[in-house]
């Protein structure tokens, strides 16, 4: 396993424009180790294109730092390879290849051509803890795009686990899950969190009550307010723009 | 349990494939068929290089006439300077040409060494380049697809173009001999057929290889969702790129092996016309299947022999429409009914057993 | 574990089949080979078979049907007349597809499984040279009915269409002397025959201090003309000398008229349209334009009556006949003199027998030479009427005698630097 | 000097009919996202249109102002009917789409040959479009060819009146909701598959114009498709996915630059020049001229 220092994610003055349209307008935040910090925010805030921008994935000005590495300006499997992983609002898992097969791949970006060329054999062990800790052993033989929707989403978190992440970036992970799914996916974050930064982007407010330590809000492309869960609660701000929001049922679950 | 049975069976079927290609086939077919046979071969050989960059790696490279026409030019060289002996030009340049000395770029062709590792290194260094520059630009699909049936059709003009170097449009033809080998004697023709049958055995054992191990399931991943490969760190760019330049490869020595065989490279056999032809084989045999593409080029190129001498017309329609059926309604080639097949009793033995 | 071991089985049987074939080597280069030199004809049956190897598919199709159609012509009169040596010809067709390794691979089939007497067709230069090694190796005999750019002599071939010094040579002294042309623009497709003849045009133009003003070259089947008609233009030349073939002929025509370019203020000579091409290209765009061949379908001659009689009615009324086709047709009869001058089918005595044949052909008497296997032939400047039939304008006179090398003629000296003899 | 001029309006009448080959492309290919390769077919199609027309109607002129109609329903028929059995079928396989079509060429072609016959056919061209017209007067006069410019002003005809239906009508309204999000506009109530098949309807139809005006500088023959379609896809590709005037710019740009360096070089060089041009192009810009900018991960 890694020995690498525990690094915090500090992000300042990030702006992403698309043809003209300002996405994420000056944003500052700062995600320390063992965090596991909420993004929330009415849709359109700019939660998914602040991910896309630290991930390399849009083009954008400003500073996002993971340690001591300034990540805009690099490609995105650069990024990948200091430790920087994500999930999709859809997840996007390698259909035709089973379980196993994906949590190998994710597992072999500093394999060399001698490894790649050879058959797989056995299974390794970070790929095993992995199979385990995201509760997917016993379908590791399945191809993955038979699997049920959840267990997509635990595919992908896995596969951040194998990939050994230090930064994980979960785009809205429990989207259509189960009320158990749910809780088996918040524990589940709980434990991997503890030597890692997990930033969620999340829309189920129970959920993120549940078990968010920390969250930021983000409205129309800038921070509107930070703190524990309490504190944002208590934010008058909050809940003019977007805590309102909730009371109508439908808009929690999609964004589209 | 299907894939324990079919690891068990392909070393059986590969053993199979060898009796039929080094015993059966020399033994049942005359000279004249065998040497139509290893042409066969040839383009067979392409096609399991195009099994490993399409069916595998998603790209469909419509332009493997560039590299069948690299490998087998620079083949067809060395053979026209063997024949000339040493000093000597090429007939053709002295028919055609104006000049006396030989082209500075024609010279390393005398050696047989440069000549083999040029059948090999220039076809796969030509497809690093484009490769480098169009996957690292993202240019994919469609826009791959058309950009290398162009790269094709430009290689085909310019060589047409430069006559007095490369012999025109009528390429290089009349060949005496094989590295000191006589063509003119049919024990070496034989030999000829053999080398060709056991470099497309070789071939498709190494492709096998590939498509089991790590890289094969990492291709994979990069057809399927190329970007989502980038995040687990890979550069999809450099996956791509060493699927694409090992079939270019492939394609080289296909070329190579081309000329002896049938006696002829010509601008003809590498345009845009005989780049698709390479793709159809593979297609209707399956893409993704190595045997599948090996014996779709193989029964492709045969009922092509058979069938347009007979009905030249009704062959078109049949093979556009073969085509057309298997593409649009059976996309994985005849290869996949096979599968079907298999999976079908697999699935009756599982339920006879409970 | 079984699957790694089959494996290294395969592996090493593999290597074993290789070294087994690689030992089982036959001659090397240089020795005698045993296959024999000289072809073996099936002389078993009551009939004699002969091969016709012409493209009944692909872009070459169009040219090469009509040559096959020629042929079987000549072998049915010959057949009605009662064979050569008192056997029936049997034909055996094969399809080149326009596909040069198809060529090499159905000529290696005609000679060596239907073991024939001889083969009639190809049409391009390109499949000629694919099959070319194939009857040299085998021994056996092609004959060859285009004209064609000249520079090959070879034992296997008889060549019955013009070589340079019979179309190219005469169409240049014909634009010299009954023209008064003083500068040519040259413009071809980019293939073998038109780069060959160009640079025969510019070895005379130099040696008769005529100008070439340009020389253009378009991929065979480019339909693009604009730039190249422009550049004829501004060129300003006497006459324009054309060897585009096909499809680009309408191309460059249309474009030639579109610039207010005509037959009389810059004509052009072209050796690759015949009465077909005249029919698809349209007789609108090309009349009073010139052509060089040894024959049209208006030559005056008894047989050349009695062939566009039998050709018509064979296959059709408003079929025209043509050079090539004309070569065809009499190359099956030049063969059955030659077997029966010889007395057998043979290869050797047939080529033995060569020199000296003639024939009175459509186009005039025609005379085989030994040396060259070449025919003396006859050239016929011809004029393209509305009609679509050319007219002679101007002729030879005389058969001219074949000179593939033009070693005859001191100006084209060093233009094959291979033929140093 | 004046032969500058005439290498310029050369390049732009080449331009133009490259135009016209890419534009129904642009559509379907552009729009759709399907790689026709028939396109080729249907541009023979019209052409022989043009060839069928001349028998009974006797005057050249009038053939050729009745094929333009005709040639623009019999080709949006056969694309209609091509959508219909294959192509609805193949949305989301885009490149199996190319090969599907490719097949569907090869037994065009073949239906060409047997219909028509292996050589080539030929039109007459009417008397009004044979002349020239001189800009420039004297000794070394800049003159246009009739065709040329009726074929651009076919070309530029029809790319206003492209523009202006999807701009200004509703069904031009429905096409672009449709390119631009197919979900969003299913839910809306767009009945997209026929929003597809009348595209698909309008850029094969294209291709018959192009056709028709194919036969005023070239040979009308079964391979007359397969020689421009690789040309016609490149304009496309150059031009931007989605954008009729990254088209309009990339069928002049490489229309000029074939004309310039045919020109100057041979017109092999110039080929093999303006091919290499596109793919050094394509690394600057690999989407093309234009490009329409979409935040999904696809």
């Amino acid at each position: 396993m890694t020995t690498a220092p525990l690094n915090d994610l500090e992000i300042s003055g990030l702006r992403v424009t698309f043809d003209g349209f300002t996405a994420v307008d000056g944003v500052s935040l700062r995600v320390g180790p063992g965090d596991l910090r909420f993004l929330i925010g009415p849709n359109g805030a700019g939660k998914t294109t602040l991910v896309d921008a630290v991930t390399g994935l849009a083009p954008a000005t400003g500073s996002v730092r993971f340690g001591p590495e300034e990540l805009l300006g690099r490609p995105v499997h650069r990024i990948a390879r200091l430790g920087i992983g994500r999930t999709f609002q859809t997840a996007t898992v390698f259909e035709q290849l089973t379980v196993l097969q994906n949590l190998d791949i994710a597992a072999g970006a500093g394999r060399g051509p001698h490894t790649l060329l050879r058959r797989r054999r056995g299974i390794p062990d970070e790929v095993a803890r992995a199979l385990d800790a995201v509760g997917l052993t016993a379908v590791r033989d399945r191809p993955a795009g038979t699997l049920a929707h959840g267990q997509k989403q635990w595919l992908e978190i896995g596969m951040l686990l194998v990939q050994d992440v230090q930064l994980m970036l979960l785009d809205e992970p429990v989207a259509g899950m189960s009320h158990e799914e749910r809780e088996h996916t918040g524990q589940l974050l709980r434990r991997i969190g503890r030597d890692r930064t997990i930033v969620v982007i999340e829309h189920d407010m129970d959920f993120m009550r549940t078990f968010a330590t920390s969250v930021t809000v983000l409205h129309a492309g800038r921070v509107l307010s930070e703190g524990t869960v309490a504190e944002v609660r208590a934010d008058p701000r909050v809940q003019e723009v977007y805590l309102g929001e909730t009371a109508a049922p439908a808009g929690a679950e999609v964004e589209a | 349990m299907t894939d324990f049975l079919h690891r068990r069976r392909a070393p059986a079927g590969y053993a199979l494939a060898a009796v039929l290609l080094f015993a059966l086939a020399p033994l049942l077919l005359s000279d004249f068929r065998l040497g139509q046979f290893a042409r066969y071969l040839c383009i067979a050989i392409v096609a399991v290089g195009i099994a490993l960059a399409w069916g595998r790696g998603g790209m469909l490279v419509l332009g493997q006439g560039l590299f069948f026409g690299v490998g087998g030019y620079a083949m067809a060289m060395h053979m026209k300077l063997a024949d000339a002996g040493p000093g000597g030009l090429p007939d053709f340049m002295l028919l055609y040409g104006t000049a006396d000395a030989l082209p500075w770029w024609w010279e390393p062709f005398r050696s047989p060494a440069v000549a083999l590792a040029a059948v090999l290194l220039l076809p796969m260094g030509l497809a690093a380049v484009i490769g480098w520059f169009v996957f690292r630009r993202r240019v994919r699909g469609a826009y791959f697809a058309i950009l290398s049936q162009a790269l094709a059709a430009a290689f085909a003009i310019l060589l047409i173009g430069q006559q007095a170097t490369t012999g025109g449009s009528n390429g290089l033809t009349d060949f005496q001999g094989f590295f000191g080998y006589s063509l003119l004697d049919p024990v070496n023709r034989r030999t000829v057929y053999f080398v060709i049958a056991a470099t497309l055995l070789a071939l498709m054992l190494l492709t096998r290889q590939i498509f089991h191990s790590r890289y094969g399931e990492l291709l994979v991943a990069v057809r399927d969702a190329e970007e989502r490969v980038r995040f687990l760190g890979y550069d999809p760019a450099l996956v791509k790129l060493a699927a694409y330049v090992a079939s270019a490869g492939m394609a080289g020595v296909a070329g190579a092996l081309f000329v002896p065989a049938v006696g002829i490279i010509s601008p003809a056999l590498i345009g845009i016309v005989p780049s698709i032809q390479f793709v159809i084989g593979a297609a209707i045999g399956g893409r993704a299947s190595v045997v599948g593409v090996v014996l779709g080029a193989i029964a492709v190129a045969w009922a092509q022999t058979v069938l347009s001498e007979e009905f030249p017309s009704a062959w078109t329609y049949f093979q556009g429409g073969l085509f057309v059926v298997v593409i649009a309604f059976l996309p994985g080639g005849i290869a996949s009914l096979w599968q079907l097949a298999t999976r079908r009793r697999a699935r009756t033995e599982a339920v006879t057993a409970a | 574990m079984p699957k790694a071991r089959g494996h290294r089985l395969l592996t090493t049987v593999l290597a074993l089949l290789t070294a087994v074939v690689m030992t089982a080597c036959g001659a090397r280069t240089g020795e005698d080979t045993p296959a024999g030199r000289v072809a073996e004809v099936d002389t078993s049956a009551d009939t004699i078979k002969v091969g016709l190897l012409n493209s009944l598919s692909g872009t070459m199709a169009i040219s090469e049907v009509t040559v096959r159609d020629a042929l079987l012509l000549a072998i049915d009169e010959i057949n009605a007349a009662g064979g050569v040596l008192g056997r029936q010809i049997e034909p055996v067709s094969e399809d080149g597809a326009s596909d040069w390794p198809t060529f090499a691979e159905k000529a290696e089939k005609l000679i060596r499984q239907d073991r024939v007497a001889a083969v009639f067709g190809c049409w391009t230069s390109a499949s000629r040279k694919a099959v070319l090694p194939v009857f040299e190796r085998n021994g056996s005999l092609l004959f060859y009915p285009v004209q064609y750019e000249g520079l090959e002599q070879s034992p296997s071939i008889f060549y019955t269409g013009a070589t340079t010094n019979q179309q190219i040579v005469p169409a240049l002294d014909y634009l010299r002397e009954e023209e008064g042309v003083e500068s040519l623009y040259l413009v071809g497709s980019d293939y073998v025959f038109p780069r060959t003849a160009n640079r025969i045009i510019k070895a005379y133009a130099e040696e008769h201090g005529i100008e070439i003003a340009g020389e253009d070259y378009a991929p065979l089947g480019s339909t693009e003309f604009a730039t190249i008609a422009n550049k004829v233009q501004a060129a300003g030349a006497d006459a324009v000398f054309n060897t585009l073939n096909g499809d680009s002929n309408v191309s460059f025509f249309r474009e030639y008229q579109a610039l207010g370019l005509t037959a009389e203020s810059m004509p052009v000579l072209s050796v690759s349209i015949a009465e077909e091409e005249v029919r698809s290209i349209g007789a609108q765009t090309l009349a009073g334009q010139l052509t060089s061949w040894n024959y049209y379908q208006t030559t005056p001659s008894a047989a050349n009556e009695r062939f566009v009689a039998a050709y018509q009615a064979e296959y059709g009324e408003d079929r025209p006949t043509s050079d090539p086709m004309e070569a065809a047709y009499t190359s099956v009869h030049l063969w059955a003199a030659m077997v029966e001058e010889a007395g057998s089918f043979e290869v050797a005595d047939v080529r033995a027998a060569a020199d000296g044949i003639t024939f009175d052909a459509p186009e005039g008497t025609v005379t085989v030479d030994g040396e060259t296997q070449h025919l003396h032939k006859t050239n016929r400047i011809g004029r393209i009427g509305a009609d679509g039939l050319i007219t002679e304008v101007w002729s030879s006179k005389t058969p001219i005698r074949p000179d593939p090398y033009l070693r005859a003629y001191e100006w084209a000296r060093g233009l094959a630097a291979g033929d140093r003899s | 000097m004046s032969i500058i001029l005439t290498q310029s309006f050369t390049g732009i009448s080449i331009g133009a009919v490259l135009l016209l080959i890419a534009l129904g492309l642009s559509l379907t290919f552009g729009q759709m996202g399907v790689i026709n390769m028939a396109h080729g077919e249907f541009i023979m199609a019209g052409a022989y249109t043009v060839y069928l027309l001349q028998g009974p109607l006797s005057s050249a002129g009038m053939s050729l102002l009745v094929a333009l109609p005709t040639a623009f329903l019999v080709a949006g028929a056969m694309g209609v009917l091509l959508e219909w059995l294959l192509i609805r079928r193949l949305y989301a396989r885009p490149l199996d789409t190319l090969l599907v079509t490719w097949g569907v060429s090869l037994m065009l072609q073949q239906l060409a040959r047997d219909l028509f016959g292996a050589p080539n056919v030929h039109t007459e061209i009417p008397g009004w479009l044979s002349g020239r017209v001189t800009v420039i007067g004297g000794d070394d006069p800049l003159t246009l060819t009739h065709a040329r410019l009726f074929i651009l002003a076919l070309a530029l005809a029809a790319v206003v009146a492209l523009t202006l239906a999807l701009r200004l009508t509703p069904l031009g309204r429905r096409i672009r909701a449709v390119v631009q999000h197919r979900d969003l506009a299913e839910a809306s109530g767009i009945a997209t598959a026929r929003v597809d098949r009348i595209t698909f309807f309008i850029g094969s139809g294209l291709a018959g114009l192009a056709g028709v005006a194919l036969t005023l500088v070239g040979p009308i023959g079964p391979t007359m498709g397969t020689n421009v379609i690789i040309d016609a896809f490149l304009v496309v590709v150059v031009g931007g996915i989605g954008q009729l005037r990254g088209a309009v710019i990339a069928a002049f740009a490489l229309g000029v630059l074939q004309a310039v360096m045919e020109y100057s070089t041979t017109v092999s060089v110039a080929r093999v020049t303006v091919l290499i041009a596109i793919v050094a192009f394509l690394q600057w810009r690999p989407q093309g001229i234009y490009t329409l900018r979409t935040r999904s991960l696809a």
